[in-house]
């Protein structure tokens, strides 16, 4: 009974093995009618196996996020009018490890340039050092990595903080309570802004008093419930900072839905933003033209790539803090249309 | 009010033997919060804790229904923010019909339920692994479709009033959130449909042999649960003017956790919505309460963790 | 031919086989060295928090607290190195003795506090969160936060042996070591005896409450082991280090045949699951498949290989009902 | 029995909040002893034997093995005194295999706590010739049927070596001639010197195997005699008191019966076969009967059941209902057909144990106490309070969960499901396995009234005294096949027995 049992499933046993293989087939074809066929599911740029002299350029984003979305919009921007470039945005699902297996499969894949916000600075250095010994340039975003790479292009965090810290100083008369709506440790972002929001008002504005600093997880609901719990404890608030515009929008959306007149300031400038600020529901944001910063990296990262200037050739990286522009209703008008993200 | 005295057997007063003890706890915590701080016990903060927990407490009555028939839903989180999306964009291209907006969210997350739904009770797929399934490929479609921009609603102003507009100073979405508890209340303990679930989650193999139609009625359960996170998605579209596609990452644990606080138990059987609702307070407030003292996050985190330890503990102690 | 019929989860390796076949023959690159030996390096922690979770899961419980556990030893390392700049022979031990105390406090809170495991390591999950960020040495010491840890003994752990990198050799090795326990070893027997009967193992006098802690135990020790994998390839660690990794593994173990119900299952599957999942995340992207299309192929094949082990699955009882 | 006792435990007390489950009990085994425990559900049985086996521990009372005075509550310890424990409801591990239930907890190893397979092995095949058990000892328990279960739990508690042995309803769920072989079983064990406390509803079971008994009534030891200084009629007197002993006795059997009932046909099977389960059953069966199929277990009655119950698909032949030829597909549909159907293991197919037992009444009739899928709470009520007063349900509180209720109240309960909408098709599977003489005696009460009403009822059954009691007509099955269809009141015990065992 025993082995007869045995023979049955080892017959089976061949059956699952063809059946599986369909399966498999059947996934894995998905994917490649997915590549071949074009539309939504193929690379932006066309042709999935393309020529050996064909550019390929890969950009790691940190997570699906606005932000990194524009900078997309302006690397393909540029991209686009160089001959057979290819692009593809890969997601980096906020994890350290997922993105550098990433990593490691671009510079497999031949990749000539990598664009890369990473999640965490020294953790993507080894796969940075790994691409640089296949001459791969390596542009990071936002957040610079601890190996040497072509370049890195970034908002500038820290001294953009301390002018919002001046600007809302100013506003507040220098004087009153503020609240910062933060983000989650573990990315460095979030320090640099908090550390020179603080540093700023310390250093102009020794009267105004930071009463709280709570986590909103760079989210506008999440915001608007952590600032009505603030509000309770601290009635006389005067200004909150949110390190990002979503959560300074959320902060927003309570002062109105509260009829309070508070200082506001948000942090990269979305469009959104802008226009609430125009419409003087919020004060003020530092504003980045991220496009820009995606053509930036774009446009050095092109002129690498075809001029043949291998990484290796780097001994010291380019490092370029993105202008800005702290947009207040005054300041505000002065941002185009064709600059808003 | 005699039939309520007939029919309390049918489970109510079960629930208040069996569960009382959460919502004690839930006020010892809320006495210890009003000790330290006063405020905590001020009207407005006890309104603002529950418009705060709204769109977590509307997924988690869906969700109770659930996990009563011993299943679990983690596709919510994307269903939520899909159904923002399709909101918004309606919205946009129909210039604020209000109807279509909302029928259109609902629709697309009451299908996406009844697909979960379909597969695990028909094809008998754990379902864990199936709204895991979901929960990647509705993420996925969500950010085809959408992108990962934010999509900002601009109008009309009735949809505004769904997640803040004021009905004698309490928010909409508050209201909202008791008519959903109250419905499911009934469904519950006064429909043939909530005495099937809790049939099939105590023993399947008998629900079928006493002729209730297990299959149909699992399916409907995810409808439910899917239904409850589109209503959670326009309700935060409207709160924050804006729908993403990323909107609701990692909610699901949230809101499991609320319903298995509240005492259902992941194996099925047991459960009730009010218990939910209690869980769902706890969560409530634990957050403004620890918000009240701007306590450090880390140290929220672990103060969190240990009240959970400690109301569970003190809960499971009365059978 | 008896060993044949013997394999464990052989529906799954066959569907990993075919799905590695077909990215093979559609991407020259997925088959070169290079990228097999990324996708082993890159998954391999993944693998390991898989075995872990079998465990606990075994016992018809859960551990959602491994993520944290990860994050928690990883920044024990972290300090160990770079605070205290002590040598990786002494911080070693103490990350992984520090995982594993983590996992045995769930196993305790579960047996004493009588918690539902699910509501056990849901606080635990929380509470481990805000240890990690609370000695985070990147909080005290923010200059910290750009500085790699060049320890010897721990990079070492970054090498390999041709294709394979040692992180893969450890979780097979663990893999293996795990599997012998539990098909050789009476606590082995007795893990199945109460993931299946609770009731029964107690009256057969097994001593349960030991049983469940030191699986949790294990599951913790695994999410250190994984840490340590991840801090060797980082050469740092992160506060929100394996944020929502507990997904990946829960499903790596399920897609590896533990029954959720307890009971059923080994821990060889679960690591084929979890490549299962590396495998397509890497073939998809290297297909060109376009980021926010990625998930949802996954999720098909997911459910795929899901409903295709149901299937033969039914087709086995029902052979075996026969021969019964 | 001058011989100083295995085990002796006196003065067992044990109190469950307000309610004394037992009360200073006190009882004793020596070598080669079998001792009956009997009592109805609820009598303190169970709670007798969960202290001796170690599970629970006794508020007040002394446990003496072996001369040597044990603390109780420590189930390992027990095991090691050689005190094993067979139980009603299964202490198997389902998803391991037979070998492994075998020495659950107590696998032999090779030091290191590493299993010394061979020895196991080796062990079990020796423990299985040595007391004639037929066991695969690789099959998974999950795949084995009941009955092979138990055996498993027999073996296993011969595997201990066990110097006294608790078999609880051993004989539950065994056919007549497997009973037989349990008997030679323990008579071997007798020679051994094994002392055996054999507990059972089975009153012809206790006085053939059964050298004294202890009877319990409410927790307290009301009896305590050599089963040969016990009448029937006094043993029963002491298990239930006077007015139902007469009717559950075999005497009762002597009533007067309705072979085919009305002779109106309700239901025929023609030539109904079902793979790997039974083949080309026919047979008809009439309103106002009570039609008992009987047989070894794995004859098919169940498949059978389940099948007409539209629980299963069948391969060949035809169901004929009211005369027209019908499709089952469901329980669903066979409910539409009048039929109900109370199926043999009522803990996991039959009842919702946490729920109450209200709502376990109105599991089968949610349409009839809906209007548009919203309950009807008066109509509700209505119901369950009827069937709790008629069935005589105790506690006939509605909302006591239906877990904490005796086997017999929860087959009460299991049958009042169908009793609200008049079946006129009733099959009951194994109706009063595990269920004390009294409750039986009530069971077969309703049936009678049932068939007084004119329902067509099926009864599945192996106990023979209870064929004999209730049976209009019995068909005997024999592998899947009819044996033969009989008149009650012309067909003997004996016959039956002979035609079961197929001699």
């Amino acid at each position: 009974m025993n082995d007869d049992r045995n023979g049955q499933s080892i017959r089976g046993n061949r059956r699952d093995v063809l059946k599986s293989m369909t399966l498999g087939a059947i996934a894995a074809g998905t994917a490649a009618t997915g590549v071949l066929g074009g539309g939504v599911l193929t690379r932006s740029q066309g042709q999935a196996r393309a020529a050996d002299k064909a550019i390929k350029m890969a950009f790691i984003q940190y997570q699906p996020h606005t932000v990194s979305t524009a900078w997309a919009k302006g690397i393909q921007e540029v991209l686009s009018i160089q001959p057979d470039t290819t692009f593809q945005l890969l997601d980096g699902q906020a994890k350290a490890d997922v993105q550098i297996s990433l990593m490691d499969t671009v510079i497999n894949d031949g990749v000539n340039v990598i664009f890369v916000q990473p999640v965490d600075s020294v953790g993507i250095a080894p796969s940075i050092k790994k691409a640089g010994k296949k001459g791969i340039p390596v542009f990071t975003l936002n957040i610079d990595s601890t190996a040497p790479h072509a370049a890195h292009v970034e908002m500038n965090h820290y001294y953009g903080a301390i002018e919002i810290a001046k600007a809302m100083g100013a506003m507040l008369g220098g004087k009153g309570k503020v609240a910062i709506l933060n983000a989650p440790p573990g990315i460095i972002i979030r320090d640099q802004r908090t550390n020179g929001f603080v540093d700023g008002m310390k250093k102009n504005f020794p009267n105004i008093q930071i009463v709280a600093d709570q986590v909103a997880d760079w989210d506008r609901k999440k915001a608007q419930d952590v600032l009505t719990t603030i509000l309770t404890a601290n009635p006389d608030l005067a200004g909150v900072y949110g390190v990002n515009d979503s959560m300074a929008l959320g902060a927003m959306d309570v002062a109105k839905s509260k009829g309070l007149k508070l200082v506001i300031f948000g942090n990269d400038g979305e469009k959104d933003a802008l226009e609430a600020i125009e419409a003087g529901d919020l004060s003020g944001t530092q504003y980045t033209d991220v496009f820009q910063q995606g053509r930036f990296a774009a446009a050095t990262a092109t002129v690498l790539a075809t001029g043949g200037v291998p990484a290796t050739a780097f001994t010291s990286q380019g490092h370029l803090l993105m202008p800005y522009v702290i947009a207040t209703k005054e300041t505000v008008g002065s941002i185009g249309s064709f600059q808003r993200w | 009010m005699a039939q309520l005295a007939q029919g309390r057997w049918i489970g109510l007063s079960s629930v208040f033997r069996s569960g009382w003890m959460l919502p004690v706890v839930l006020i010892a915590i809320c006495a210890i919060f009003t000790v330290i701080k006063p405020v905590f016990l001020s009207s407005e903060n006890l309104l603002s804790i529950v418009h705060q927990v709204a769109i977590i407490g509307i997924m988690a009555v869906g969700m109770t229904f659930v996990i009563m028939t011993g299943g679990i839903d983690l596709s919510i989180g994307p269903v939520l923010a899909i159904a923002g999306v399709f909101a918004a964009d309606i919205l946009a291209l129909t210039a604020g019909n209000l109807a279509l907006a909302i029928g259109g969210a609902l629709g697309v997350a009451a299908s996406v339920g009844l697909a979960n739904g379909l597969i695990v009770a028909y094809l008998g797929l754990p379902p864990i692994v199936v709204t895991l399934a979901a929960l990647s490929i509705v993420r996925g479609v969500a950010l085809l479709i959408a992108g990962p921009e934010l999509h900002l609603i601009r109008g009309p102003a009735m949809f505004l009033f769904i997640g803040e507009g004021p009905i004698l100073g309490v928010p909409f979405s508050v209201y909202l959130f008791a008519a959903t508890v109250v419905l499911a209340v009934i469904v519950q303990y006064r429909t043939a449909f909530g005495l099937s679930v809790l049939a099939i989650g105590d023993n399947e193999r008998a629900a079928f042999l006493s002729g209730h139609h297990v299959q149909r009625v699992k399916s409907l359960t995810y409808v439910i649960c899917a239904i409850g996170a589109g209503l959670a998605g326009i309700v935060q579209a409207s709160q924050v003017h804006t729908a993403s596609a990323t909107y609701g990452m990692g909610i699901e644990l949230d809101v499991i956790a609320a319903v298995v606080l509240g005492g259902t138990s992941l194996s099925g059987g047991a459960g009730s919505i009010l218990l939910t609702v209690s869980g769902v307070l706890l969560i409530g407030v634990m957050n403004n309460g620890l918000g009240l003292l701007n306590i450090p996050i880390e140290m929220q985190l672990i103060a969190k963790g240990l009240i959970i330890i400690a109301a569970l503990t003190v809960s499971s102690r009365e059978n | 031919m008896k060993l044949l019929a013997r394999i464990p989860n052989r529906e799954l390796a066959a569907v990993f086989v075919s799905t590695v076949a077909t990215f093979s023959f559609l991407s020259a690159t997925f088959r070169t060295k290079d990228n097999i030996e990324d996708i082993l390096a890159g998954f391999s922690h993944i693998g390991l928090l898989a075995i872990g979770q079998a465990f606990p899961i075994l016992l018809g419980g859960i551990d959602l607290s491994v993520g944290s556990i990860l994050a928690l030893s990883g920044m024990i390392a972290f300090d160990g190195f770079l605070i205290f700049g002590l040598p990786g022979p002494l911080v070693i031990p103490v990350m992984l003795l520090a995982a594993t105390t983590a996992g045995a406090i769930n196993g305790l809170l579960i047996v004493k506090c009588r918690l539902q495991p699910f509501i056990a390591t849901l606080a635990t999950m929380a509470a481990y969160r805000g240890l990690t960020y609370a000695i985070s040495g990147r909080q005290i010491f923010p200059q910290l936060a750009t500085q790699s840890i060049n320890d010897d003994s721990l990079l070492g752990f970054d090498g390999n042996i041709g294709p394979f990198p040692y992180a893969f050799f450890l979780t097979v090795g663990v893999a293996v070591l795990a599997q012998l326990v539990l098909s050789f070893t009476k606590f082995g027997r007795d893990l199945f005896t109460v993931g299946g009967n609770i009731e029964a193992a107690r009256l057969s006098g097994i001593n349960v409450g030991q049983a469940i802690v030191i699986s949790y135990a294990m599951s913790g020790l695994c999410a250190g082991l994984a840490a340590l994998i991840l801090v060797s390839r980082m050469t740092t660690s992160q506060e929100n280090l394996g944020i929502g990794i507990e997904l990946s593994a829960i499903a790596a173990a399920i897609i590896g045949g533990v029954s959720l119900v307890g009971g059923t299952g080994n821990v060889i599957g679960p690591v084929i699951g979890a490549f299962l999942m590396g495998v397509i995340l890497i073939g998809l992207s290297l297909l060109g498949v376009t980021t926010y299309a990625q998930p949802v192929l996954t999720g098909a094949v997911l459910l795929g290989a899901v409903y295709y082990d149901k299937l033969a699955a039914t087709k086995r009882t029902h052979r075996t009902g026969t021969a019964a | 029995m001058t011989t100083e006792s295995l085990l002796r435990a006196t003065e067992l007390t044990k109190i469950y909040g307000s309610m004394v489950a037992l009360s200073n009990a006190s009882i004793e085994v020596r070598p080669g002893e079998v001792r009956s425990l009997v009592g109805a559900n609820g009598a303190g049985k169970s709670t007798l034997i969960k202290i001796l086996t170690g599970a629970i521990s006794p508020t007040a009372g002394e446990i003496v093995i072996a001369g040597r005075k044990v603390a109780p509550g420590n189930p390992r310890r027990m095991i090691e005194l050689g005190i094993a424990g067979v139980y009603q409801h299964s202490n198997l591990a389902p998803t391991m295999s037979v070998l492994d239930n075998l020495y659950l907890g107590r696998q032999p190893t090779l030091g290191w706590g590493i299993l010394d397979r061979h020895r196991q092995r080796a062990d079990a095949l020796a423990l299985l010739s040595k007391y004639q058990i037929d066991l695969d000892l690789d099959a998974r328990i999950s795949e084995l049927p009941p009955v092979k279960q138990k055996e498993v739990e027999i073996a296993k508690a011969l595997a201990l070596e066990a110097r006294v042995m608790l078999l609880d309803e051993p004989t539950a769920w065994l056919s007549h001639s497997e009973v037989e072989r349990l008997f030679r079983t323990i008579r071997t064990l007798k020679t051994r010197g094994v002392g055996i406390i054999y507990i059972s509803h089975i009153l012809d079971e206790l006085y053939e195997i059964c050298d004294t008994v202890t009877i319990l009534r409410d927790g307290l030891v009301v009896e305590d005699c050599p089963v040969a200084s016990i009448t029937r009629p006094q043993l029963l007197k002491k298990l239930i008191g006077d007015k139902l002993a007469s009717e559950a006795s075999g005497q009762a059997g002597a009533q007067t019966r309705y072979p085919r009932g009305t002779g109106e046909t309700k239901l025929a099977c023609e030539g109904l076969s079902k793979n790997g389960a039974f083949d080309d059953v026919s047979f008809e069966l009439c309103s106002g009967e009570i039609f008992c199929v009987t047989g070894l277990i794995g004859a098919g009655r169940s498949e059978l059941m389940r099948v007409i119950f539209g629980a299963d698909s069948f391969d060949g032949g035809r169901l004929i209902i009211g005369g027209e030829e019908v499709l089952i597909k469901s329980p669903i549909s066979a409910m539409e057909r009048g039929m109900g159907f109370v199926p043999e293991d009522r803990h996991r197919d039959g009842l919702m144990l946490k729920m109450s037992v209200g709502q376990n009444l109105v599991m089968a009739i949610l349409t009839l106490i809906s209007r548009f899928g919203m309950l009807r709470p008066g109509l509700m009520a209505h119901a369950v309070s009827r069937q709790i007063s008629t069935l005589k349900i105790v506690p006939s509180n509605p909302q006591i969960a239906v877990r904490k209720l005796s086997g017999g109240n929860q087959q009460k309960v299991l049958i009042g499901k169908w009793l609200q909408k008049r079946p006129e098709i009733l099959i009951l599977d194994e109706p009063t396995v595990g269920v004390d003489v009294g409750a039986k005696a009530e069971v077969y009460a309703i049936l009678r009234s049932l068939r007084a009403a004119g329902a067509a009822i099926l009864v599945v059954s192996s106990d023979m005294e209870e064929v004999m009691t209730i049976s209009d007509r019995i068909m005997v099955m024999r592998g899947g096949r009819v044996q033969g269809i009989y008149d009650a009141n012309t067909v003997s015990e004996y016959d039956i027995v002979g035609h079961v065992g197929g001699q």
